[in-house]
């Protein structure tokens, strides 16, 4: 079985169909810019000695990630990884908590206890990745699993990238998925890199999506700088799995647009890649289509920049304010209590 | 109350609280049609059906792994092992995701893996291992070690019950040789608690699991020697009950650290250092520790009993700390 | 890609072909025979409490085995499973040292310290299988990278059950195998069951074999009852793997015609199914094949029955002298010593 | 000599012995073109070329296992894990197939895992830990924990050379900021014997890895109060070299036992216990343990520092003993 490959979302009219009014798609503007904004800030951050440890983007991906979560429904969770941080803020993660992440304060999600994107608000439908790839796709089968059982509508959506993908956990996730025709939607960002390794040191077929075929379910390669595009794909996948058609295997092709974390100048990577790309870059490319098919007007661009830029201050303030976490909730949390149990998912 | 054997307690209590709690579900290889390996599931697919009793593919990834997601999202998984050996499999999604998720993340992990463990019938390196003591060492994790039939179904209640992960070590040399009085009706046995199986005042001796019998046995040996032996019978290897075993020493100022699995780096050692740390003004001889020598569990029947700890090494031991 | 299924061998003529000649038509119907014939007698033995433990066959799967094993080269290396007595037989292990090794006596390959057909002898190009499924296939795998590394002309068959298919370790061993193109071959024993699990409950697709497009290299589904069309499957996949082809997967269809272990009378293996397969029983297959394709003789088939008979009488005479373990013997080999090293594999 | 930085030693070290010996290649995730995470392996593609010097899959079962594999026929490899953390995702295939098959099957597995372990510089819960305790308790596996860049260097060209499974931990916090003479030449230093890195009388510390400085740095604070720390630098932590514990031991009577590692089951207790039950005569005072309290470890540097145990900590420790 041959893998589909998703043709670009070209008119306004499309779009609608495809269920996002003007409205959405501002907002979709707004969270790639947050997305962006989010992490270039934080690099700044970073080399001004604020953030501890080390510290990685999703530059490039952005796109891939929004569009992604954008088609999820409410009740629907996510595992998103590395370089998905447009999945948090779509999702509605406030932006200084995250810098409060990023820095080790105390308000972050994780409290100073865990850094970088290793963070997810559950309330808000997301699983804090761990930094074992991809470990946490066989936990989003597992979300799946409770909604099956339940007979929920809901689905449940995990990310890993290429070169994860040799993990065993990507197997055991998509056969026992495929076996029970679990409602989950498996996202590969496909940025063409692991760390250093190109992708035919990862895997040996051309598109990863290719795989689905192995587990009995469809996969699909989708150009991971379309944001529309990814939407579509993303939603048709999604809304299958809530149906009861199984999984679907979407492959998002984008290129790791930095080195893999700040630390690495990706001297591996032809310099002509990262310019082909440059061409690509899903914020400009949503731009232009916006200004092209939907009449962004200069007043409105620079009204949503400014407000992301103004969001960013504010939350890199605020942020900052908050304070280091106090030694003695170092033991805090180890074991759940009971009364821990009364989250969201835990009704 | 009716007796029971150590599987029926443990088949029953968990029956009980899948009819009780519709979020608990039970998933395994080999857990529904067959009732799982050595039967504790039997039946539980006609009760509650295939999307509570589940037969997962050969993954324990996949299983420990789903149960987690599935726990997160508000079940009370089960899952089975099919031998405690096959944890290993399951390690990573163990110790880094589910160990950990609470205190980074705020998320509780509530479920229970079920490890049918040890030897004593041939089982070889792959379907004897007593695996705690590695899960020992990771904070987040419980690991619950039930001796009797009335302990395993209480203990196993409250490890669904649990808001965190908990690995519930059964001892399959148990499973059918083992039969006391338990109650019908639903009850909790408190995870963290030890249990004085026999009281004494000479010599404690801290063990856990199958190894509580030997010592039981071993201390009738003792009897005709005047040596009153105090057994307490930890019950949940992490957290363990420092509190208790501590008073016992206390009291008799001798102990024998036992347990099957191997000694190096076995969990005896935590046992023995904390009680020669804390209790160091209390002890009248060395904390002596027996447990198997530092071997893979061996198949021949002469191999394997010079592996599991004897009755007649436990007498030895405890002669020795008699008469220290 | 679809998989190749592959077409019956039919007549002498193919078989020369193939590179069998006579003699070895009949050392291959010895070989099924004993391997047979171990497995009952083990089971008598078993069943007089002469054995510790639990007791596994291979019933349905000796022609699988045996075929395999008669295409590999003396230099090749393999990690044969549980159904898998034919490879040992095959390769050349005496008889009597499987009886010692089932009864845990000090003459078996692994000296009472591991039991059933947990064993191998090095010295003969076979690894011992570990319980965990399918953990030998990265050792396969790795195997093939030293003749990679050494550019030896040698080839390393792994086998694993469709069952065990699902494991993580399965899909790592062939990604790693596919990026390199290394010299490996795959078996997998499709006995349709997975101790209680019917392979729906397994995995979701038509043939295991499909899997091998998911690592970039071919796949092939043969009959396992049929010895000599694995035999020629076997073949093919190990010479193109032996002249830098890349591996294969080949998927032998059985049943296992037994319980998983003694103690499982496999009360949900519908009936008819054993029935249907009873009649493709793999050593009555080839008898037959060898009476109308090969002249073979009532005076021949008496006189190999006869031989293989007084074998495995002697051989458990044998094994029966032989002692039981020293327990002294328990700590001996925790850590090897580097005379151990001194095996035909580490010269 | 040359002084070197103790990544530069193992650097050296890997690099002499894969001349000399062309059956040692290097399998990893990155370990190519990039030279690894820490770039212990730069430029090592250029000079062994793409199949002694392999990038792999992310995939450390594959890699453990196809290490494993390539042992067998005589090769020996040297994996690395990018970070000692993610070796739980080759779990299995250490303490099952490597740690088990000579004693079962009489196949040696002569393959070295690099695990480049520890914290120190907010790596947060996933690229901090320090995972030979949970090693260090399968018979079978040899651990070896350097702290010295001479140590690193000669630990590591033993640990090739050995025949069995060696986990050979190297400490990140060591890499750049320890830097110390390194003989030229080839040379092995044995596994198993541990390393008296200072002298002293009055306590003993057992400790290893970067916790070797923490105490240097501690027993100098107590040079004012007349107190003479000797510290134990036991190099391989199994098998661990107890005769040199329990001289020292004997001469001090007094020990500490440190580690970075969580308390709770740390080998650590193993080293206590040992001590409490074999040199119970000997001891002034209890043996005591400073480790890291039972969490993962944290991410902000003010919880990190009250994670690893600090040279506070240690000093207060030696008072307590010196003052018992
Ligand atoms: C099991 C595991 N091994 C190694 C690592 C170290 N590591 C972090 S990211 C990375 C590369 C991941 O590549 P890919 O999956 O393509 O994701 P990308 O970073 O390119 O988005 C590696 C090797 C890890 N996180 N987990
Ligand atoms: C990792 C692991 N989990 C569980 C088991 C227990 N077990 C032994 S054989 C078996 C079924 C294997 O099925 P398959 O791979 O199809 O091989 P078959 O026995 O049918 O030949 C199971 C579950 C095991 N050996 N290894
Ligand atoms: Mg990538
Ligand atoms: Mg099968």
């Amino acid at each position: 079985m041959a893998v589909r490959e998703a043709e670009p979302l070209g008119s306004l009219r499309e779009v609608k169909e495809a269920g996002l009014d003007r409205e959405d798609l501002l907002g979709i503007y707004r969270n790639l810019l947050i997305t962006r904004g989010v992490e270039e800030r934080g690099h700044i951050l970073y080399r001004q000695g604020k953030i501890p440890g080390s510290f990685y983007t999703g530059r490039g991906n952005e796109a891939s990630a929004v569009g992604v979560a954008t088609a999820m429904g409410p009740d629907d969770v996510g595992t998103p990884l590395h370089r998905d941080m447009g999945v948090h803020v779509t999702r509605g993660v406030e932006p200084w908590r995250i810098f409060a992440q990023y820095m080790g304060r105390a308000d972050g999600p994780t409290k100073g206890k865990d850094g970088n994107v290793h963070m997810a608000d559950s309330k808000l439908g997301l699983l804090a990745m761990v930094s074992h790839l991809p470990a946490m796709l066989p936990v989003a089968v597992g979300c799946a699993l409770a909604f099956r059982i339940r007979q929920e509508p809901r689905v449940a959506v995990g990310w890993f990238g290429e070169g994860a993908a040799a993990r065993g956990d990507a197997h055991e996730a998509m056969n026992l998925a495929g076996v029970r025709r679990l409602p989950v939607v498996f996202i590969c960002d496909n940025n063409q890199w692991a760390y250093s390794t190109p992708t035919h040191l990862e895997y040996p077929i051309e598109h990863l999506a290719d795989r689905a075929a192995a587990y009995g379910f469809d996969g699909v390669v989708v150009d991971g700088t379309d944001v529309l595009a990814v939407y579509r794909e993303a939603k048709r996948a999604i809304e299958k799995a809530r149906e009861g058609g199984g999984p679907t295997l979407v492959e998002c092709q984008t290129l790791r647009m930095e080195g893999h974390a700040v630390h690495d100048d990706a001297f591996y990577v032809p310099k002509e890649l990262f310019e082909r790309w440059a061409e690509r870059d899903p914020l400009e490319r949503f731009r232009s289509w916006l200004r092209e098919n939907a009449e962004l007007s200069d007043d409105e661009e620079e009204e949503i920049a400014g407000g992301v830029k103004r969001l960013l201050n504010e939350a890199i303030r605020r942020a900052d304010e908050s304070p280091l976490p106090d030694p003695a909730s170092l033991l805090e949390g180890v074991y759940a209590t009971p009364e821990d149990l009364d989250t969201p998912h835990h009704k | 109350m009716a007796e029971k054997t150590y599987l029926q307690a443990i088949s029953d209590g968990l029956r009980e609280e899948m009819r009780r709690d519709e979020r608990v579900f039970v998933i395994g290889e080999d857990v529904g049609v067959y009732g799982g390996a050595f039967k504790v599931t039997l039946g539980f697919q006609e009760e509650f059906g295939h999307w509570r009793v589940i037969d997962a593919p050969l993954s324990e990834t996949a299983i420990v792994g789903g149960a987690t997601g599935a726990a997160i999202m508000g079940m009370r998984p089960v899952a089975e092992m099919q031998f405690a050996d096959f944890v290993s499999c399951a390690w990573d999604h163990l110790v880094t995701v589910a160990a950990k998720q609470r205190w980074r993340a705020g998320t509780p992990v509530p479920i229970v893996v079920r490890l049918p463990s040890g030897g004593g019938f041939s089982g070889g390196p792959f379907h004897s291992q007593n695996p705690e003591s590695w899960f020992a060492h990771v904070p987040g994790l419980k690991c619950v070690c039930p001796a009797t039939p009335e302990d395993a179904k209480g203990l196993l209640i409250s490890a669904i019950q649990d808001p965190n992960p908990v690995l519930y070590f059964e001892h399959k040399h148990l499973y059918r040789r083992i039969k006391a009085e338990v109650p019908d009706e639903r009850y909790t046995t408190p995870l963290g608690k030890a249990r004085t199986h026999l009281e004494g005042d000479d010599v404690t001796v801290v063990t856990w699991g199958a190894m509580v019998y030997t010592a039981e046995e071993a201390s009738r040996e003792l009897d005709g020697d005047g040596v009153s032996v105090e057994i307490v019978d930890l019950r949940t290897v992490l957290p363990w009950d420092k509190a208790a075993v501590l008073e016992s020493v206390r009291k008799t100022s001798k102990v024998l650290v036992l347990h099957e699995d191997t000694r190096t780096g076995g969990f005896g050692a935590e046992i023995a250092a904390t009680i020669a740390e804390e209790a160091f003004e209390d002890l009248d001889a060395p904390v002596k520790r027996i447990a198997a020598p530092d071997s893979p569990v061996p198949f021949s029947p002469p191999l394997e009993k010079a592996f599991i700890p004897q009755v007649d090494d436990v007498v030895q031991g405890l002669r020795e700390l008699a008469e220290y």
